[in-house]
Parts: C-alpha cells; structure tokens; sequence
C-alpha cells in the first residue's frame, strides 16, 4: 500500500510537469487551432534562459527565492516576446492558409530552435543548477516520501491552470481570444484587435512554457538543446487526452499520463511504459474521440 | 569537451594542416556531428584531428601527409552507408574511421567490404561489428579501437564481487541503446557465474526525465550494487534521484558515463560511491597518456579528453601505424597491417588486435571522489 | 385522407429527438404517399432540419420509427439510406468545394458504379467501361440544370443560385425515391425563386420522384405544394392543403403571421 | 486503348527514357554509389510520400504514423529474407502485406477520429510498433537488424515506384479514388451521397500502408541497418513535410517533394551544423511564400483539418455568397 | 453621415466594386439591393474596414475612415452585423452579447442586455445555450442582437431575413424599423427587396459593383424596371 502511495505520488508529479507545459500548448491550440510543435522548444529556450540567469543571480549574491522568482520572471519575459516573434514572423503569415501548411511551419520553427540551440550551446546536456535545496519530507511515520519540489510543481500547475481558467473564461481579452478562436472576421466586427489578441495568447502560452522549462530544470538538473522533444510530444498528448483545447484537461490529461507511465514503470514493465501509455491514449480517444474533457462539438447539420 | 568550442569543420574540407602541397593519403572520418550522439562525434573528431596533425608536424607518413576527411552522419546508420560511399567514392579515402556507436558504424561496414577498404571503428563495442552475427566469421576489413561490451560487463562484475564484496545486485539498463543492453548482458552473465544474485532486471529510454518510479522499485529491492550502463545524460539524473530518495547502494557503470557534464548533472554530492569502467583515465601518468591530454587541452581550449576523444585519437593512430608497416598506402596492405597490431602503445593503452580484430588491452576503473574522476585500478585483460 | 388511396413512400411515427434537455422534435408522425410534393413549415428552431437529419441518419430517433419504401430505417447510417433512396439537400450549402461540377455529381453516382476498385487501380477495360457510364449519366443531370456549360468550374466558383441548384442535382443523380429539399430557395430573390418553383414542379414530373420540401418562401410554398405539414416546437400543428393552412388560426399565430 | 489517356503514356515514356538514361550512367559509373543511394532514397520517399498522400492528401485523414508502416514492411522483408531465405521480391511484397494489415488494424479503431484527434492516435500506433520492436529480442531490440543484404538495384526500386505510383494514381482518377476527395471536402455530404466513408478509410489507410511497408522493405536492402530508432516520429514528420511541401493533395507534387527534400537534405550534408537550422528555414519560407506547395492548386481546402479559418464557421453560417 | 465616394474593390484579379458611390444621411434607412454577386456584401465589407478600397473615399460623420482599421471603424459606431450570422458557435448566447458589447462601457452591460432580450425574448430563453446549436432563424436574432449591443451609430445589415419564417421576417423588419426610430441609421442590403423597399426611405440598385440607380425607396417600388427585375411581378 505505501509502495503504491509512493508510486501514486511519484506519477503525480511526473503528470503535473506535462500538464504544465500542456497547458500553453492546449491555450495557443484553443485560439488559433494551431499544434504549435514549437512550444516543446519554447519550453527548452526557457529553461536555459532560466539556467544562465539562475546561475548569474546566483553568482550575483542573491538569495535562493530570489534567483528563483527573478529568474521565472525574465525567463518567461524573454520566451513570451519570443513566443510573439515566432507568430508574427512564421505564423502571422500563414493565417489564411490551411492548416496544415501552418503546422509545417510549426515543424520548422521546432527545428530551428532546436539546431540553433545546437549551434550555439552545443550538443551536450548542461547541468541546472539546485537553486533550492530539494528537501525530502516522509509522510507521518510511513516511507512514503514526498519532495518539496514535487509539492511546488503540482502546486504551480494548479494555480497557474486556474489564473489560466479564468483569464479565458471570464476576462474580457479571453472572451475576445475566444472569439478570435471562432470566427477572425466577426471577431473583428466587435471591435477586437485579432493581432494583438493572437500575440498575446502566444506570449501567455510561451511564458507558461517557459515557467515550465526553469521548473522542469530545477526539478530534473539536466538542460540540452533537444529536451523540449520528448516533453513536448507528451504533453501534447496529454492535452489531447484531456481534450485539446481544453484548459481543465491539459491539467487531468498531465496528471492521468503522468500516473498511468509511472504505474506501468512501478509494475516492472517500464520498457513499454511509452507503449502503454498510448495505448490507453488510444483506448480513450475512441471511447471519447474529442478527449476526457473536449466538447463533441460535432457539426449542426 | 567543453560547449562554445565545439565548432566542427565542414566536412568536405581537409581537417590537416591544409597542406595540399604534394602527394597525401585521405582517411576518412564517417562520424556523428550532428543528432542524438553529437558529443561522441565530436569528441571523436577532435581526436582524430590532433593525432593527423602529430603526425604531419613529426613529418608525415612515407613521406606523406595526412589528410583527414571528416564527414557527418547525423547519427543516423542509413546516412552513415551514404557517407561512407562518399568518403571511398568521391573523397578517395583508403581507409575510414567510424563511427562512434555501434549501429552506425554497422551501417558502414557492408560498404567497407564491398569496396574493400579498410575501416576502424572509433567508438563500437558490440562484437557483431568485427564478426558476423549469422555466420560466425569474422570481417577481415572492420577493425575498432574500442574494447567490447563483454569485457567491459565482466571487468565490472567482478569488480563488483571482488573489490565491493556485493552479493547482490539489481541492472538498470538503457533499453533503447543496444551498448547499453550489451554491457547489461555480460555484467549479468559472469556476476550470476560467479555467485552473485541479480535482484531484478530495470529499464529506462534514452530522454527520460523522471526515474522515481524504478527507483522506488530498487529501494525495494535493497541491492547491493546498483549496475547503471548508460549515458551520461540519464545516468546524471538517475544518480541525482537516487541519491535524493536515500539510495546509498554503489552505483557502477561503464565508459558512457564519461563526460564532464555527469558531475554537473548528477552533483558531486551524488557521484560518491560510484565507479565507472574506461578506456583511459586522463590522470593516467603514463607517458603517452600524459602527452595526449596535454596536446588536445593545447589544442581546445583546456577542455579535458574524454573516453571517445581517446578512441578517435588511437583510431588514427592504429590507422597510421599501420600505414607505415603497409609501407604504402594500399588498401589491402593496410588492412594485412591492422589485422598485425601488436603492442601498439596509444592513449588508451597498449594495444594488440587479436583475431576477432578486437583490442586487447586494460581497462580501468575509476573511482569518482568529489565529483571527480579518480583512478581505482587497472584490470588487464 | 388524399393519401389513403395512393401507396405510402415514407411513414414516420411518432418520431423523437432530443439533443441534452433540449426536445427537438416530439413525436412527430407523418405519412407521404409516393409522388406526392409536401411541404414541412414551422417558425425558426420548430425542428425542421432535425427531422431531416433523422430521416437520412445523421442522427438516429431518439424514440419512434421511420419507414421508408417498407423498411424501417431508422437508426441506419447515412449511406445506406442514401441507397434505400432518399436523398436530400442542406440549408447550409454543402457542396464538395474543391471538385468540379461534374465530379460533385459523378460522386452521387458512386453507389450505382460497376466497376470494383481492383479494376480501377489496374485500369481494366471494365473500369473504362463504367467511368464512362457515370461521366455520361452525370452529364445528363447537368443538361438538365442548365450546367453542363460550367462542368468542368470548381464548385466554389459557382453563383450562390448555381451552387443550390448544383446541390439539388446531385441528389438527384443518386437516384432517390425521396428527394428532401432544405430552404431551396434561401437567398434567392423573387425571380431567381419562381425559376425555382418551376424546376421543382419539372423534376418531380420528369423523374416520378417524391418530394419533401421545407421553405420559409410561402409564394414557393404554396405555389408547388400539394399538402404541406406544420412543426411548431417540435410538435406538429397542422397538415393540410396549402388553403387550408393559410387559414389555419394555429398557423398563423405560430408561423405565419397576419400579412402573409 | 485510347481512354488510357495520352499524359499517362507521355508519362510513362518519360519515366521509362529517365530510367534507360539513368541506367547507362551507372552502369557507365559516371553515376558513383553516391549518387545510386540517392537515387533509391529518392524513390523510396516517392512511395512514401505518394502513399501517405492518398491518406492525408486525398482522404484528408491527418496521420502521423506513416513511419510505423514503414517499419513493419522493413522488418519483414529483412527477416524474411535474413532468417527465411526468402527470395526478395516475395519478401518486399510480404513486408507491404503485413503493414497494409496494419493499415486495416489502425484504420478500424481511428475511424471515429477526426483531425488533430486522428493525428495524435496515428502518432500513439507508430509509436507502438516502434516499442515494440524494440522490446522483442527476435527483431533485434534496440540494435535493430544488421547485415541485410543490399539487394535493391535501381532496376527494382524504378519499377516498385512506378507501380506505387500508377496504382495510386490510378485508383485516385477512379470513383473510388473521387469517394476519398469527397470525404476529404464533406465528410456528411459525402455519407448522405451514399458512399461508405468508413469503408473507403480503411481502404485509403490500408492502401497507403502496403505501398509505404514495401518501401520500407527496399529501404531496409538498400541500407543494411534497420533500428527502431529510424521509425520514430520524426520520421512521420519527414514524409509528411514531403507532402505538403510538394502540394497536399497531389500526386506529382508528392513526387517533386520527395524529391526536393531528398536532394535538400542530402546537399546540406556538407554543411552538418547548418544543415538542420538552414532544412528548417527552407520549410518556414516555402510555406509563408507557396503554402499550398510547390505544385498546389492554389485554391485548395482539406476538410476539416485543412480548413481555411475563415471558413470554420461554415458549419453555422447558412450560405456564403460564392 | 456616410459619402462613399469612387470606390474600387477588387479581389486578387476580380473586380468587384467599380467606380462606386452612395450616400446615407443622419436617421435614413438606405437599402441597397441587387441580384447574386452584385457585390453588395463587398461594399458593406469595405466600409466597415475588412476590405481595403484601392482607390476612392470613405467618410463616416465627416471624417475619413477610408484606411482605418475595422476597430476604429466600430468604436466610432459604424457596426456590421454580416452575412450569415457568423455567431461564435461555441460560445454561449450571452456571450456572444457580451462579446457585441466589447468596445462598450461595462458598466451599461446590464441594461444592454435587458433590451435586447426585450426585443428578442427567444434569446432570453435560449441565454445558456451554445450559439452553434441554434436554429438558423434564432441565429439571425443573436447576430443582429449582438449588433445592436454595441451602440451602432450606423448599422449595417447584411440579408437580415434570410431564411426566417415569415413571421420573423415581419418582425425583423419591425425591428429593423423600431432600431431606425431610436435613432440608429441603417444600411439594408436585402434579397426579399419588396419588404426593405416598404421600410426603407431610399434605395440603391447595384449590378455587377456598380450602381445602376437609385432614388426614393417608393418611387423605386413603383417602377416597372425595379418589379421586373427584383420583385418578381
Ligand atoms: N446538434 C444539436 N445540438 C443541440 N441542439 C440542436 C442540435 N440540432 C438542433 N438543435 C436544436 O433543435 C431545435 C430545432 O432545430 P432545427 O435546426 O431543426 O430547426 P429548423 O426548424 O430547421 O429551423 P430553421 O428554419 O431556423 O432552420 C433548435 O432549437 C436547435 O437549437
Ligand atoms: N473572397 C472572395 N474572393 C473572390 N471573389 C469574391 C470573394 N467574395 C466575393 N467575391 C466576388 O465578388 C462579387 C461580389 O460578391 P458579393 O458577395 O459582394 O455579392 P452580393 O451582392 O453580396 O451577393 P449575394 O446576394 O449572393 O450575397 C461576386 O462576383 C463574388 O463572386
Ligand atoms: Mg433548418
Ligand atoms: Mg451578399
């Protein structure tokens, strides 16, 4: 029983990462019905913004939460205008093209970032630095142990999920970025800025990228041009179990992978752990073809 | 290796002193600059590089220069077969090095033997490379300057029971890379031999981030000794989890770990009681291995060798020796050579290949102390 | 009843359909008898379009039957009633945009090809054969309609009035018993209706077909009908001859108001 | 027979005179092995490229898990013909058999998907074939196959791709092939037309599958090496940029993507540090300049998936003026 | 209150609008009508900011809006309710009246609201459900309801009637009217030209992006060009 709380924990913790960077992927998908196979990098770039400004702050004198909040602060600063750039120069153009030829350049974009990551830090994973000591604290007189960075993490994905809830829901930038979703036209003839509404949903879902990659560093101390990858693909999924487009289901879609990995792993069976996991993807993607939480928005005939 | 310093040079270019004056003999140099395994590639390449200008600066061989025509694969082996073609058709090379993984480099041998050149691999360990896994034989045209993942996993299992005293012990293998799988493999095989007890068999992928769920499986489990064959990148992360669950086993592993960046991964607080087999230590006082560490820190940037910079400079070194006993620079003759090295002394080690083509020559274990490579022993073969 | 004396085409009863609490359409029974022309009217929202769309299986009934040609079809997937023989049209024009007008019809011929996919991929004489078969067959159908001039235009390029005649054509290249007509004549002007009206009048004849038509136009409406059914909140209203519905008090008050 | 139309036997001479040219060149050597492998990648990214255009192109059924076909005929083929003894061809036609069953099984359960759902599930089936490659032992693990015999001659790979690519073309020109259009442009108009669109799926998924496992199969003995590594994703990726690089959609624009990626990819060998940064700003300015691909029609919707935005509210808007 | 002066439109190689001018004074209702693809939309498009002439002038309360963005066009009370509804389908009816109200002062939402669910008690009663779902007809009311949320000086209609039941139509002629008398100036583009004609005080008649004639919307009604042409007798 304390094994199976342990591992429960465990794959919470793993799920809350991914529904952390699903989280920008599911809000810039919600707007502009783009799979942004760049937010994976974005996530990258914003954790070696992360790591070189931990490191400087840190080598500046300042104290640990600090460098922590400062570093968040200019790495998701630095991605969300990044996140701005990326629409305007490659996605901007391409809006009234169809879909797919947006999702290659999406394609490009991951690659770019990805190899001039390459070219310029090189090709070798880079240390993160502890910026807090992880402290491990066990659960009232059982072995189950539960890290503090595990708490933070879990407790970021919530909070920043339900600022993001409400933000769409119930302000009136995430009324105009729903509208935009929609109908650009109409949502023109209200007297929405689309441009700027579309720039912000890419520096809000860059930034939320960003704050995953600095935690995602702290978390597992390790930084490589090619890290955004796997998360990425992951979290994609996740926010596609939850039901893209979906804010609540990036978060259960993260934590539902997240578990069902670390469940399959604690069986003993992690060799197909990624196998598993998208068979379940698969299982309920055809029980609820638009995912857990996604609308069956089907066509009115 | 440091970063910012590992620019490569184009491929097409001559990476030698750029001495094209006269008559020169092309090596070609079949290796991963870019994709999943850049660091080895790189690595690899910085070594060949300073061994090719060694020897031009000592004058060359037959009275010859050295070329070296370093190519990228892109960590792919369908691409390393094209650049391989390349490298014989188009560049001329008499003999190839390459590649630094095994699969790549098996994607290079067919075309070696069709075209009858000779080929040594910088970085591959696992035995089907030198003798064909179906028939047995062995290919009189594929060379490595790497030992094979058999002798790295018995030199750690015994390691582990002889010096460690473990009894039991739990693998925890990297399923996605087949080196990883070898050297799990031979480590299983002589500890089990010997008495020891494998208490479970764990995996892992390459980019995973998170191994708390395994790791909760081997605290568990209790072992004595935790044998962790993979790369540096994972192993860093594994450590570091380890160790922050309370995991206070030894870890042992082998050259996969050899990188600068495990300790600033895994943290020196992580890394005590964790050994790892070699090719070479760079605090090896031997003379040829002193004098390469210090010709490659000269020559980038105070950057340390690692294991696959080693191979790639014995590799060119195996190569030229053996073009100078050929006494021309002839394919064929090249590889009656190679197949005769005999107590060849290079960086990592005294070499002789015996007649699977593979070396025979010892292995270290090194120990790390406060985040630092330290030398434990040296196992002969 | 006028209907009693001729064979019953389609037999709906008490069909229902709810979308979450929401009662499209509550037990709506209605019978056409073959060849006839009927119009179904009813205020916006009155689920018109929705017992279409159970009619040709988009939905299945939430409860009730529907019987078509003596088969009960209810609850059976789109294509296959699409080959028992009833085809319709949408309000929202949907049209295979990117296709020529010729391929948009050729598409309903589909079911009657001849030709299996094996011969097609190797290019039989067969597959020949039968190309040949449905390019013929649809060319007919445009002659019909006035398009075989722009056969070989994208259907997007079409005039909005082409576009819904194009959409009636390929219906009827499908072959139906039943042909269902969803606003024909939506976004057409007063001329462009009458043309319409005539055509509608000319197929039925032309092609012995039974027609369901629903049309908030009342000058089409009345002008072609010969009996016309009344849905109002999913329920229906009134049945009658076009005179007797312009003076039914229920259908005025509901639908039709004083002017018309 | 005069209805096979003339631009099919100009085709087809062409295609014969390239491979007559081609053929006294290599046999002259003035095409080095070099240029030989880059002619069979070239072709077998055609029959990927054609393959996954009748799926994603023609069908408007969005996958990305064309790789995992890829894979299931390259394993085949070189067990076949490493452990069987198996004659070649047999075994490159068993390899497309086995993934066009494949096709069968991941077409059924994805039926009820649409769009960026169909993409993710497509993705989760290659992924899995590639896992479980590498988790059985018999197929190599993770070190894959090695070894196999180079047995593709530029003679076979022509002809496997000209056949890839007449029978695709010849089923798209066909009724059947019009069935998968319609669905592409209206799945419900096409249903209510009375065409099976489950039906006709399956058959574009099982279709594109045999074609791309034979070219995985001429791929494998063309290469030597097969891993499972070489199947991932990215790979998916690859063939699908061909496609919509070329012109989603068509045929020849397949063709001419397949081509110029290959030719792309291969010449900025010589550029290793540059090459993936300058392939990802090629992809980004060929979209923003031609985004419906080198030889698209410029007016061009995909269904649902390729919907133009403006359009998405077709489903509610009554009519659009035309 | 708007001059439309010597406008051209065009779209990539068609052109569309040629040449063309109008006039609509303080508290008119101007219609304009004309056969498929005269271009009406395209002009109720351009003058609203979506399209760009590429010659020629647009003023709004005298001054140019003639490049202006479609916001600044609607925050100085030029609103286009366009052709086919194009509500925001999964939002719900009330937020698509919210949304109509973007530009507005929060603080007049409430009431705002209360007039239009007066004017279109159907919406009240359908408020939660997604816009999407609704019929078509009910669709018509929210657009035109989401319009009216957002204080149009000038309101421009695109086929307002299309595909209403009869009764409907009536009623939104009715309301088209009522909006008028508040003191809200509207330009009618219409298909059923024998309703606009009757409501409204002048009529424009296009034919392929040019105007054709024009004059007082019951003169119009009475000539015998008009009927045969547009009314169908
Ligand atoms: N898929 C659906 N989900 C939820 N509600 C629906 C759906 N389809 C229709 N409705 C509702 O059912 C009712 C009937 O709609 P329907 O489209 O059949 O009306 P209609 O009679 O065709 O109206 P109109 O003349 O305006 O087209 C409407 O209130 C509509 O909102
Ligand atoms: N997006 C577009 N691209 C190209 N041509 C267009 C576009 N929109 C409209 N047109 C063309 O411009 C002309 C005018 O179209 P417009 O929509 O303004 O006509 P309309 O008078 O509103 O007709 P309707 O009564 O059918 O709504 C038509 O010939 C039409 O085909
Ligand atoms: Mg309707
Ligand atoms: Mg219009």
């Amino acid at each position: 029983m304390e094994y199976f709380i342990q591992q429960l924990i465990n794959g919470i913790s793993v799920g809350s990462i991914y529904a952390l960077i699903a989280l920008g992927y599911t809000m810039v998908y919600g707007i502009i019905k783009l799979i942004n196979f760049a937010h994976g990098d974005v996530f990258m770039v914003g954790s070696f913004i992360g790591l070189y400004s931990a490191k400087y702050l840190a080598n500046a004198g300042f104290s640990p939460v600090v460098v922590l909040v400062l570093s968040l602060v200019i790495s998701m600063t630095i991605s969300g205008l990044l996140g701005i750039t990326i629409e305007r120069l490659a996605y901007k153009p391409l809006r009234k093209s169809t879909r797919i030829a947006a999702l290659i350049t999406a394609i490009g974009v991951s690659f770019l970032l990805e190899y001039t990551g390459v070219l310029i830090l090189g090709p070798q994973a880079q240390g993160f630095p502890d910026i807090m000591d992880k402290k491990q604290y066990t659960l009232f007189g059982t072995s189950i142990q539960v890290e503090s960075n595990q708490v933070m993490i879990l407790l970021t994905t919530i909070i920043l999920m339900v600022i993001l809830q409400y933000i769409v829901r119930y302000t009136k930038t995430g009324k105009a970025m729903r509208a935009v979703s929609f109908d650009v036209e109409a949502a023109r003839l209200m007297g929405i800025n689309v441009d700027r509404t579309i720039s912000a949903t890419f520096a809000i879902g860059s930034a939320l990228a960003a704050a995953a990659g600095v935690i995602f560093g702290m978390t597992y101390n390790s930084v490589d041009p090619l890290m955004g990858v796997m998360p990425g693909l992951k979290a994609f999924v996740a926010a596609v179990l939850g039901g893209i487009g979906s804010i609540p289901g990036a978060l259960v879609g993260g934590l539902l992978l997240g578990t069902v990995e670390t469940e399959i792993s604690s069986l003993g069976f992690s060799s197909w752990r990624d196998g598993v996991a998208f068979a379940v993807l698969i299982l309920i993607l055809i029980f609820k073809p638009s995912g857990l939480f996604g609308k069956n928005v089907r066509e009115k005939v | 290796s440091g970063c910012g310093n590992n620019k490569t040079e184009n491929s097409g270019n001559s990476a030698s002193g750029g001495n094209t004056a006269g008559d020169t003999i092309k090596i070609g140099a079949d290796l991963e600059l870019t994709g999943g395994q850049a660091s080895f590639g790189d690595s690899a390449s910085k070594g060949a590089k300073l061994a090719v200008q060694q020897i031009n600066d000592a004058g060359g061989i037959l009275g010859k220069k050295l070329e070296l025509v370093v190519a990228d694969n892109a960590s792919k082996s369908e691409e390393a077969t094209q650049v391989a073609q390349k490298l014989i058709t188009t560049d001329k090379a008499v003999t190839i090095i390459g590649a630094s993984t095994s699969t790549n480099t098996l994607g290079i041998v067919p075309v070696a033997t069709e075209k009858e050149i000779p080929l040594v691999s910088v970085g591959a360990t696992n035995p089907k490379v030198t003798v064909d896994e179906r028939t047995g034989k062995v290919n009189d045209w594929v060379f490595r300057a790497a030992f094979i993942d058999p002798f790295q996993g018995q030199v750690m299992a015994n390691f582990a029971l002889d010096s460690l005293k473990a009894k039991t012990a739990v693998i925890y293998t990297d399923t996605s890379s087949d080196y990883s799988k070898g050297l799990q493999k031979f480590f299983e095989e002589t500890f089990k031999s010997k008495g020891g007890e494998v208490l479970s068999q764990e995996s892992y992928q390459q980019k995973d981030s998170d191994f708390k769920a395994v790791l909760t499986r081997i605290k568990a489990a209790n072992p004595d000794v935790i044998y962790l064959p993979g790369y540096y990148e994972e192993v860093g992360k594994i450590l570091k989890q380890a160790r922050g669950m309370g995991i206070t086993a030894p870890f042992l592993g082998g050259d996969g770990w050899d990188s600068p960046q495990l300790a600033e991964i895994a943290g020196a607080d992580a890394l005590n009681d964790t050994y790892m087999s070699n090719h070479y230590s760079p605090e090896d006082t031997a003379a040829e291995v002193t004098s390469f560490v210090d010709a490659y820190k000269a020559a980038n940037g105070g950057a340390v060798p690692d294991g696959m910079a080693a191979l790639g400079y014995d590799a060119l070194k195996l190569v030229a020796d053996a073009i100078t006993r050929a006494g021309e620079a002839d394919p064929a003759k090249i590889k009656d050579a190679l197949a005769a090295t005999k107590d060849l002394q290079l960086a990592t080690g005294k070499i002789t290949l015996n007649e699977t083509h593979d070396p025979v020559k010892a292995a270290v274990v090194l120990k790390f102390v406060g985040g630092k490579q330290t030398f434990e022993t040296k196992v002969n073969p | 009843m006028t209907q009693s004396a001729k064979a019953v085409l389609l037999d709906v009863k008490e069909a229902s359909r709810s979308f979450g609490g929401l009662k499209a359409l509550s037990e709506v029974s209605l019978h056409i008898g073959k060849g006839e022309l009927i119009g179904l009217i009813g205020p916006n929202g009155a689920g018109k379009t929705t017992l279409f769309n159970l009619l040709t299986g988009v939905y299945p009934p939430s409860t009730g039957s529907i019987i078509l040609n003596n088969e009960s079809i209810g609850g059976m997937k789109p294509y296959k009633i699409n080959h028992k023989g009833a085809a319709r049209t949408f309000q929202n024009i949907r049209l295979f945009t990117s296709m020529t007008v010729l391929e948009n019809v050729k598409i309903a011929f589909h079911q009657h090809a001849r030709h299996s996919l094996f011969t097609s991929m190797l290019r039989l004489p067969k597959h020949f054969r039968g190309e040949d078969e449905i390019t013929q067959k649809a060319m007919d159908i445009l002659k019909i309609f006035n398009l075989a001039d722009q056969c070989g235009e994208v259907a997007s390029n079409l005039s909005y009035g082409n576009q819904r005649r194009l959409e009636i054509a390929r219906a009827l290249a499908a072959g139906p018993r039943l042909l269902l007509l969803d606003e024909p004549a939506a976004g057409m002007n007063p001329n462009e209706t009458r043309d319409l009206m005539n055509l509608i009048a000319w197929i039925r004849k032309e092609f012995d077909l039974t027609i369901l038509l629903i049309e908030h136009d009342m000058s089409l409406v009345m002008g072609v009908c010969d009996r016309i059914y009344v849905l109002d909140r999913g329920m229906l209203i009134a049945n009658g001859t076009p005179s007797e519905i312009r003076s039914n008090p229920k259908v005025i008050e509901a639908y039709l108001g004083q002017e018309a | 027979m005069k209805k096979l139309n003339k631009n099919f036997w100009v085709g087809i001479i062409v295609a014969l005179a390239f491979y007559g040219v081609v053929q006294v060149l290599l046999t002259t050597g003035i095409f080095t092995d070099v240029t030989r492998s880059m002619l069979l990648l070239i072709g077998v990214n055609i029959m990927l490229a054609v393959s996954l255009n009748l799926i994603t192109g023609i069908t408007g059924q969005f996958s990305i898990g064309h790789a995992g076909f890829m894979s299931v005929g390259a394993y085949t083929s070189a067990i076949l013909t490493l452990d069987y003894n198996v004659p070649f061809i047999p075994g490159i036609l068993a390899g497309g058999l086995l993934a066009a069953v494949f096709g069968v099984l991941i077409g059924m359960p994805t039926l009820r998907l649409n769009g960026d759902y169909l993409a993710i599930a497509t993705l989760g089936f290659g992924e899995i074939i590639r896992i479980i490659m590498l988790n059985t032992e018999y197929v190599g693990g993770a070190s894959g196959l090695s070894g196999i015999p180079a047995k593709t001659t530029w003679t076979m790979l022509f002809l496997f791709t000209l056949i890839t690519v007449v029978v695709i073309n010849n089923f798209i020109g066909s009724t059947h092939g019009r069935a998968c259009i319609a669905i592409r442009e209206n799945e419900i108009a096409a249903e209510a037309m009375g065409i099976n669109t489950t039906r006709y799926k399956i058959i574009a998924f099982t279709i594109g599958a045999l074609f791309a496992g034979m070219a995985g199969g001429l791929s494998a003995h063309t290469f030597y090496v097969i891993t499972p590594g070489s199947f991932n994703f990215l790979k998916s990726f690859e063939i699908i940029v061909m496609v919509v690089l070329g012109g989603l959609g068509s045929t020849a624009g397949s063709i001419v993507g397949a081509v110029f990626v290959t030719l792309l990819y291969t010449y900025l060998r010589e550029f290793p540090e540059w090459r993936m940064i300058i392939y990802s700003i090629v992809l980004i300015l060929m979209m923003i300049f031609r985004p419906s691909g080198l030889l698209g029609k410029t007016k061009f919707s995909l269904g649902r998936f390729g919907k133009k935005e403006a359009k998405a509210n077709d489903a509610i808007s009554e009519s659009s003026a035309p | 209150m708007l001059k439309v002066q010597g406008i051209n439109v065009y779209y990539g190689a068609i052109h569309a609008l040629k040449d063309l001018s109008i006039e609509v004074k303080q508290g008119e209702i101007v219609t304009l009508i004309g056969a498929n693809g005269a271009g009406k939309s395209t002009l109720l498009k351009t003058l609203s900011g979506l399209l760009k002439p590429k010659t020629g002038s647009i003023e709004f309360l005298d001054k140019s809006i003639t490049n202006q963005s479609v916001q600044s066009v609607v925050k100085q009370g030029l609103i286009h309710c366009p052709e086919g509804r194009r509500v925001f389908a999964n939002m719900s009816v009330e937020e698509n009246l919210e949304l109509g109200a973007y530009l507005q002062n929060p603080s007049s939402l409430a009431a705002d609201f209360e007039r239009i669910y007066n004017t279109f008690p159907r919406l009240l009663e359908r408020k939660k459900q997604q816009a999407g779902t609704l019929s078509g007809g009910e669709q018509q009311m929210l657009a035109m309801g989401r319009a009216l949320m957002g204080h149009p000086k000038l309101l421009l209609l695109d086929e307002p009637s299309m595909g209403l039941a009869p009764l409907l139509v009536q009623d939104i002629f009715t309301i088209v009217k009522e909006v008028n008398a508040a003191g809200t100036t509207v330009l009618l583009v219409e298909q059923n030209a024998h309703q606009a004609l009757k409501i409204a005080h002048r009529a424009y008649v296009l034919e392929t992006g040019r105007v054709v004639l024009e004059g007082g919307a019951k003169e119009l009604a009475d000539s015998e060009e008009i009927k045969m042409a547009y009314l169908g007798h």
